[in-house]
């Protein structure tokens, strides 16, 4: 299987601009430094996996990129990273209007205490997108199916959406983020805490997504990021140690502990 | 005097901490992993043994005395059953410590115990408020009819009888000069809390937030002096006479926005450490959807609070209703019904203060008045609390 | 926590108006006597005299301060509780005046003049008609063009009876309206009821507090006139100008003399039953009334009180330890 | 719904550039930053406004004019047995000593080569009336002055006081009854010799109350203890029993028409007027349990009754909003709930607890209405000790801080003015200590998760 | 790898004592019925998989087995289930001790705001399991050593448990859990967030615990569930539909839908 999505993968990655690109990028938490000069270039409409052992750093890079990290305090960003050519640590650059391009589902599962309908409507309200109610309806209903959650809630959407089961709230948050219609989508471990059914939805989502926009995702599982990605960067205690094609860096790596990692040998 | 068996009785308490402590490892052999509960547990429910038991027959006894109108008994047989109780509970919890006694959950009875009491604490204080008012109340509508109390528009004492006592006039100007003063406190209080707590540097946050608490320990006399001699003649000035509202420099506006002022930390402090809880995950949540910051408050952060929120501001409510000094100073002392906010008006809580604290003969009805207004408003303010619960409940059933 | 030894303190509570003379003598018999300073507490006279009548024994008060006398149904309240021998004190008088800002007007003033100023109606060709006057000279051409302002005192003080019974019933007679009310065929109790009725305009004030606030009024509003006690007149006399009324001059002498028409008595009540169980009770009330203090040479005398004329009887009284008789 | 028109209209849009929509957002995003700065900002103006004027009205009670006197002190006026006897010197009054002052004093202007025109009793009442009483304390507790001549700093009038601080000015004392130019000029004549000066007042931290006739003497240390007693009790019984009903009612309490009841309750306990405490207190402590009348254990009772529902709602708000995840991972290693309650909960909700704390101390601090039905709004002058024998635990009467601002507000002396606000000063400075520890303690527990 | 590794299972797990059972249990949410007529056998000494699709009851039925379920107002329990034959839910059972017995790992990674140390601490210290500090020490360090994070914390455990990353949380719970030595171990998709190494490590930590606990693991991965666990339970829309020997659910299923859940049909 694994094979087989992969093989079709390859013929649909054609060569892409660069959508993202980082240069020199440094982040500490305090005195600790967690992310060192990172370098890599993320095309459009391609789906980028970040794969590593937990603590590496991906969740702090991902965040990176649509300035979450400015809502930590003692979090400090150097370096450059750009989103189409344009500087978003940019004095000019409203992190607003960059996290509306930006969307993100973050790894703990975090829905609002709010009704399921209104989880999901709250994007496309604050950013305008519809025009009314029906339409809101409409766009609530196409998000929620995008999550692969609409049948298990389409009967109780005034439901509390924190009051859903552990998946049932991931796939809420999934639904929510693609709500707002980003143009670059970061996942932090989409599918922990799915069953392999619901796994198989969001990863079509994200084969879905690709078509127009750019997704990067981080994941445990080497066989998704196979499945799913056409690019795959490996971090290893705050490096990116090797960044590349997924078959090449899943068949061919070149630094030995990318190796190591993808045979089980380091974590 | 009860204070030789008390510190004789919290001496064994505190003797039976250590005992119990040494007993619970010694049976263990020295080795706390063989017992069921901690030697601290074992210690606890020692020390509650033998001090609660005695306390609360002290505080039955005293009671029991003043109600059989007695004033001394016969203190010596009760120091020595008290004393006895004490013994006896020492005793007891510490025979039964072994390996296998459950100290934590005989403690932690103890506690419930008190933790119940305490909570029984706010009824007493309920049933004491009513039955300290009721007799009189009695009185006073066995003097007065009732009709002309709660629906006459008239409040006019009077030293030689024959008064108009409707309460009428003064339940409007309670409710104008609250509304006015949470109108003015509670958006202010909460633009200052969702500032303290989402916008301001830690260094601001330390400075205004105990400088607007300052506010809440201004005592109440400076407040009035400030509605009388600033604030009064100023809306007077500038407002009420250019806009052919009157002359008075009393008035609800007056006393209504000084006791706004006296309520912001209220609402702002109790806010702010409530917002402060939500936690951040929500924040991010919203803030990753490309939200600004105002619309995650307005939308995620302060629904996530509003049960506090609310209780907040019912504090923020209830302290302005029981406010006189402002009241007295700011609004003056004349009941009126009037829809102008430029005019003196006058509050329950004032006239409770007035006719209590005057000169009319205290077997009169114009004395006697403060106890049925007191009733009266413990009632209303009654009411108004079960519909502000039974508010609450339907909106937050919503979220939960 | 209750204590088995009786209070060594004497315990006072009562008028505010008798509040500062009860305090000058309590600091003057604890300078001067081994008793402790006694205790005075203000809260009002009907309140003082509420916890007068509570009953006998140590946690009720000694003595009650009052700016009016004991009224029957007290007594009967006080005799259902326990406390039926009561002496009563009279210490004094209470002048009560009318002041305006000192840069402001000044006033001479008739009972008549403030009917006038401040009654809610007037008796106008057979009907009562709600008062139209809104300036000083429409009420006495004499008087200057000053709108009318009046702080008066709150319906909780007893100055507002002296003022009601004292001044507006009194200018009401005086100058005919309550005649000719009656000739109209009013009832006696409606027509004197219309005499004492307060104009609720707004242009007179109702003062719930006490005469500091009616002086902050007046510093706040120029050209307010107040009512005052004598004494706080005496020693505000830098910011305030006082009025005569029907020509006279309040001072201790003219009242004490009993030209000055607008006063009052001031008492205090001593429950007999607490003399010779607290220390000090009746030695305090004898200092209290004895000539060092009351005298019209004393130091109560000097900060305002209006000497009683009948001092040495009620030096008597208070010797004898005198009860009042129901 | 067209998604592609979104889009691509997105794909253009630059984020160096602000979008209109953004644009907007932005500016509804700085007006709601402006209202909240502008809150704080109408909060402080406020808190600077009113403190201005009680510093500004109030500071000059720290100081005060004294003047050096030498005093002499004839035998056969303060002792006419001769042998010391204290029971006979008791018999010589602060009215007798009073003269004996009136004579020094004009002895002393004479001294100093003042013209003056005034008599002696006159320029004796330049001095306090309270300086009477000091000097026939000084002879009774050490007789062997008699017959000496003693040199003591005592208190001049209100009316001088007034004048060296500004407050009393030459064409005021023309029209004042109870001074005037004449001996004010007297007084400005000593002065400037030094013998009158002005220094730290002391004695309005530490002198108990003084009556109208001696504004300069009045002091706050009865009202201190007092006050000090008082919240003694609040703390000690108000914060265990608020919190302790709280963790009740949110943690423990089954969710039923009962805790309605007493819900409800304790929010409309917050809204009775402080005054019906004083009746509950009155009916309750001193009739019925016949506490002793004006005594901080019975006002600190009826204020911790008073405080109890604001510390009970604050605490039920802070409670509440600590998650659940925190309490199901105490309880999913084995602690029980009173375990999770105040191992991790409490600690949690700390900030919020010590927040109502100290809105309630504030509250009861500065609170008169309830202290005048249980008779500690007074005149009291004997210093209450914490305990006696006969009185008890804060059994002696004694006022409050409050009490002696409503009362001071109250006399007719100008003079009180300033000691009012000297009064307010020190109330704001006592809740600052207070509140400074609980504050302390609440920026330590204060953490976001 | 996979058979290698249940070869080796199969051999470990012979017939053990039931531990926990479970007769005719039903939960209700309010209205919503969650799990239906569960009647179930655990054995002691053995690890169990719950498997199922996202929101089919997994993690409801987990939290009756310590009743944690007790925490939530609107949830009701009926039926029968005992441990080591003491009904739970009789009246004399006190739930503080059975939790003490039967510890937890969250869906949800919650570490309480405290240090790293005091987390894991915690546990031993209520239930008097250290004598003094160095017992403590060296328990606190034993069950981070277990929970496979000690390498990334030593340096740190005076650090805040929250400022962990989200795979670190989960591990620092599961140190947390096994710090209080349970009986029965509860783990709710210990591994969601976890990298391969680190689940290998967990994976490793709960076949050590076999040896004298019981553990029962709810888990998305049948891979996983195939590795670790002896017994499988396979839930959907709150029904326990198959129940028996890891083995023969993943090679044999007797239920259709269960089949059609392996095979990735159903969700
Ligand atoms: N606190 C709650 N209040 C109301 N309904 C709930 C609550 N928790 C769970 N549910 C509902 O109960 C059902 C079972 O939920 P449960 O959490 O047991 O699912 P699960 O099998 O653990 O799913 P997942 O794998 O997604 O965690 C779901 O429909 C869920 O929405
Ligand atoms: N808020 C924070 N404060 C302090 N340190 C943090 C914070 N968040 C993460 N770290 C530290 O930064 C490092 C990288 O964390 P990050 O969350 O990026 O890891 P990760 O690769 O996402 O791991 P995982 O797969 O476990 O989620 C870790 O050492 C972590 O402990
Ligand atoms: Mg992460
Ligand atoms: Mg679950
Ligand atoms: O306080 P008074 O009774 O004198 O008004």
């Amino acid at each position: 299987m694994m094979n087989q999505m992969t093989a079709v993968d390859r013929k649909t990655s054609t060569m892409q601009d660069t959508k993202i690109s980082a240069r020199d990028v440094q982040v500490y938490y305090g005195e600790n430094h967690a992310i060192k000069d990172v370098d890599v270039d993320i095309a459009d409409k391609t789906v980028t996996a970040f794969i590593g052992p937990s603590g590496c750093g991906k969740s702090t890079f991902l965040r990176c990129i649509n300035r979450m990290n400015d809502t930590i305090d003692i979090c400090r960003v150097t370096g450059n990273i750009t989103i189409d050519g344009e500087d978003i640590y940019d004095a000019r650059v409203d992190p607003v209007q960059l996290r509306a391009k930006v969307g993100m589902v973050f790894q703990k599962p975090n829905p609002f205490p709010k009704s399921i309908y209104d989880n999901v409507a709250y994007g496309p309200k604050i950013h305008g997108l519809a025009r009314n109610k029906a339409e809101l309806d409409e766009i609530v209903e196409k998000a929620l199916r995008r999550g692969a959650i609409w049948d298990e809630v389409k009967d109780r959407l005034d439901a509390p959406g924190t009051g859903l089961s552990g998946g049932q709230q991931q796939r809420l948050c999934i639904a929510r983020a693609v709500a707002t219609e980003p143009e670059v989508l970061l996942m932090d471990e989409p599918c922990s805490a799915l069953d392999p059914i619901a796994t198989a939805q969001v990863e079509e989502l994200i084969d879905d997504l690709r078509q127009r926009y750019s997704v990067v995702i981080v994941t445990h599982s080497m066989q998704q990021a196979a499945r799913v990605s056409q690019k795959t960067a490996f971090f290893h205690l705050g490096n990116l140690v090797e960044f590349g094609d997924t078959d090449k860096i899943f068949t061919n790596p070149e630094d030995p502990r990318t190796e190591s990692y993808i045979s089980g040998r380091i974590g | 005097m009860l204070s030789t068996p008390l510190i004789v009785i919290l001496c064994l308490s505190i003797a039976g901490w250590f005992i119990a402590k040494s007993r619970a490892l010694q049976v263990s052999g020295g080795d706390q992993r063989k017992l069921a509960s901690l030697p601290k547990q074992h210690a606890l429910n020692t020390a509650l043994s033998t001090a609660l038991p005695p306390l609360a027959l002290m505080i039955a006894w005293l009671v029991g005395m003043r109600v059989a109108s007695e004033s001394t008994g016969s203190p010596t047989l009760f120091h020595i059953v008290t004393i006895g109780l004490a013994v006896a509970g020492l005793a007891l919890s510490v025979l039964r410590i072994s390996p296998d006694f459950r100290a934590r959950t005989a403690s932690e009875r103890w506690v419930m115990a008190l933790l119940i009491f305490a909570s029984t604490v706010a009824i007493l204080t309920t049933v004491g408020i009513v039955f300290s008012m009721l007799f009189e109340t009695r009185n006073f509508f066995s003097q007065y009819d009732w009709r002309d109390f709660f629906f006459s528009s008239t409040w006019s004492p009077n030293f030689r009888g024959d008064s108009d006592l409707g309460i009428l006039p003064l339940l409007w100007g309670t409710l104008y000069i609250s509304f006015i003063a949470l109108a003015f406190a509670v958006p202010v209080g909460m633009f200052a809390a969702i500032y303290l707590s989402e916008y301001a540097g830690p260094r601001m946050r330390a400075v205004a937030k105990p400088a607007i608490e300052i506010l809440a320990g201004i005592p109440t006399i400076v407040y009035g002096l400030f509605a009388l001699i600033t604030v009064g003649p100023f809306l007077r000035d500038y407002f009420a006479s250019p806009m052919g509202f009157g002359q008075s420099a009393s008035s609800v506006m007056t006393a209504g926005l000084v006791m706004g002022i006296m309520l912001i930390p209220f609402v702002s402090s109790l806010s702010d450490d409530i917002i402060n809880a939500v936690p951040q995950s929500m924040r991010d949540g919203s803030l990753g959807l490309g939200a600004t910051k105002s619309e995650t408050i307005r939308q995620v952060v302060v629904p996530a609070a509003l049960p506090g929120i609310v209780g907040a501001i019912l504090l923020a409510a209830s302290r302005a209703i029981g406010e006189t000094m402002i009241v007295v100073l700011g609004a003056g002392a004349a009941a009126r019904l009037s829809l102008n906010p430029f005019e003196a008006m006058t509050t329950v809580t004032v006239k409770i203060v007035s006719q209590l604290t005057g000169d009319t003969d205290f077997a009169s009805p114009e004395t006697l008045v403060a106890f049925a207004l007191g009733l009266t408003l413990f009632v209303i303010t009654l009411a108004l609390n079960v519909l502000a619960l039974y508010i609450v409940r339907k909106y937050r059933e919503q979220y939960e | 926590a209750t204590s088995a030894a009786a209070r060594d303190n004497v315990q006072v509570a009562g008028s505010s108006t008798v509040l500062p003379y009860a305090a000058i003598v309590a600091e003057s018999f604890g300078e001067n006597f081994d008793f402790p300073t006694p205790v005075v507490e203000s809260g009002g006279s009907s309140a003082g005299l509420k916890r007068f009548c509570e009953g006998v024994g140590e946690n009720t008060i000694d003595i009650a301060n009052a700016s009016r006398a004991i009224k029957e149904s007290e007594m009967e309240a006080c005799a259902a509780a326990g406390v039926t021998d009561i002496i009563e004190v009279r210490i004094g008088y209470d002048g009560i005046v009318f002041a305006s800002d000192i840069d402001g007007n000044g006033f001479a003033f008739t009972p008549e003049d403030w009917y006038k100023a401040v009654a809610a109606e007037h008796f106008i060709d057979g009907e009562l008609v709600p008062n139209s006057f809104t300036n000083w000279n429409e009420v006495n051409p004499d008087f200057p063009d000053q709108p009318i302002q009046a702080f008066i005192p709150g319906t909780k003080h007893g100055t507002r009876e002296v003022f009601e019974e004292k001044v507006l019933l009194a200018g009401c007679e005086e100058g005919g309206f309550l005649q000719a009310m009656l000739d109209a065929g009013v009832d006696e109790d409606t027509a004197e009821g219309k005499c004492m009725a307060v104009r609720t305009d707004g242009l007179s004030v109702d003062v719930d507090g006490d005469y500091t606030e009616t002086l902050a009024r007046i510093d706040a509003d120029a050209n307010g006139i107040g009512v005052f006690g004598l004494a706080f007149y005496e020693n505000n006399t830098d910011k305030l100008q006082v009025a005569t009324m029907s020509g006279v001059v309040p001072t201790t002498d003219s009242i004490a003399a009993g030209d000055y028409p607008v006063s009052r008595p001031l008492y205090f009540y001593i429950k007999a039953a607490h003399i010779g169980v607290i220390p000090g009770v009746k030695e305090f009330a004898e200092f209290f009334v004895s000539d060092d203090m009351a005298g019209p040479d004393g130091p109560l005398a000097e900060y305002g009180l209006v000497s009683d004329p009948q001092l040495p009887d009620v030096q008597a009284t208070v010797a004898d330890e005198v009860t009042l008789t129901n | 719904m067209s998604d592609l028109s979104v889009d691509t209209l997105k794909h253009k849009s630059s984020l160096l550039r602000v979008d209109g929509r953004t644009k907007k957002r932005n500016a509804a995003e700085a007006r709601f930053k402006a209202y909240g700065f502008s809150a704080i900002i109408v909060a402080l103006f406020a808190l600077v406004i009113l403190l201005t004027s009680v510093l500004g009205n109030g500071l000059s009670a720290y100081k005060q004019t004294f003047i050096n006197l030498s005093i002499a002190l004839p035998e056969d006026q303060l002792d006419k047995s001769g042998v010391r006897d204290l029971d006979v010197m008791k018999k010589v009054t602060t009215i007798g000593y009073a003269k004996l002052l009136n004579a020094a004093m004009a002895q002393t202007v004479e001294a100093a080569g003042i013209e003056t025109e005034l008599s002696e009793k006159e320029l004796g009442g330049l001095i306090s009336k309270e300086a009477a009483a000091t000097v026939r304390d000084m002879v009774l507790s050490d007789p062997a002055l008699v017959g000496t001549t003693i040199e003591v700093p005592l208190l001049m009038t209100g009316r001088v006081d007034g004048f060296f601080k500004g407050r009393v000015t030459m064409e005021s004392a023309a029209l004042d009854s109870n001074t005037s130019p004449e001996e004010l000029a007297v007084a400005q004549a000593l002065a400037d010799q030094g013998v009158v000066y002005t220094g730290f007042n002391w004695g309005f931290l530490t002198m108990p109350d003084a009556s109208d006739q001696r504004p300069e003497a009045a002091g706050l240390g009865v009202a201190f203890l007092g006050s000090l007693y008082m919240m003694i009790v609040v703390l000690v019984l108000a914060l265990p029993i608020g919190v302790a009903a709280s963790i009740y009612l949110e943690e423990f309490a089954p969710k039923n028409r009962w805790t309605d009841v007493i819900e409800v309750n304790i929010s409309n306990l917050a809204a009775v007027p402080s005054i019906v405490y004083g009746i509950l207190g009155l009916a309750i402590f001193i009739n019925f349990m016949e506490f002793n009348q004006s005594s901080p254990l019975v006002g600190g009772l009826v204020l911790t009754l008073m405080t109890l529902p604001t510390i009970i709602i604050s605490t039920r708000a802070a409670l509440k909003s600590v998650p659940p995840s925190i309490r199901d991972a105490a309880l999913g290693v084995g602690a029980s709930k009173m375990q999770s309650v105040f191992h991790h909960v409490l600690p949690l909700a700390a900030p919020g607890i010590l927040t109502g704390t100290i809105i309630g101390l504030a509250q009861a601090l500065g609170e008169t209405a309830p202290l005048l039905l249980i008779g500690m709004v007074a005149f009291v002058r004997e210093y209450p000790a914490a305990y006696s024998e006969d009185a008890g635990l804060f059994g002696e009467a004694a006022t409050a801080l409050p009490v002696q601002v409503f009362n001071w507000t109250q006399r007719a002396d100008p003079g009180f003015v300033e000691r009012a606000s000297g009064a307010i000063i020190a109330l704001l400075v006592f809740l600052l200590i207070m509140n400074a520890i609980a504050i302390y303690l609440r920026r330590k527990f204060e953490r976001r998760w």
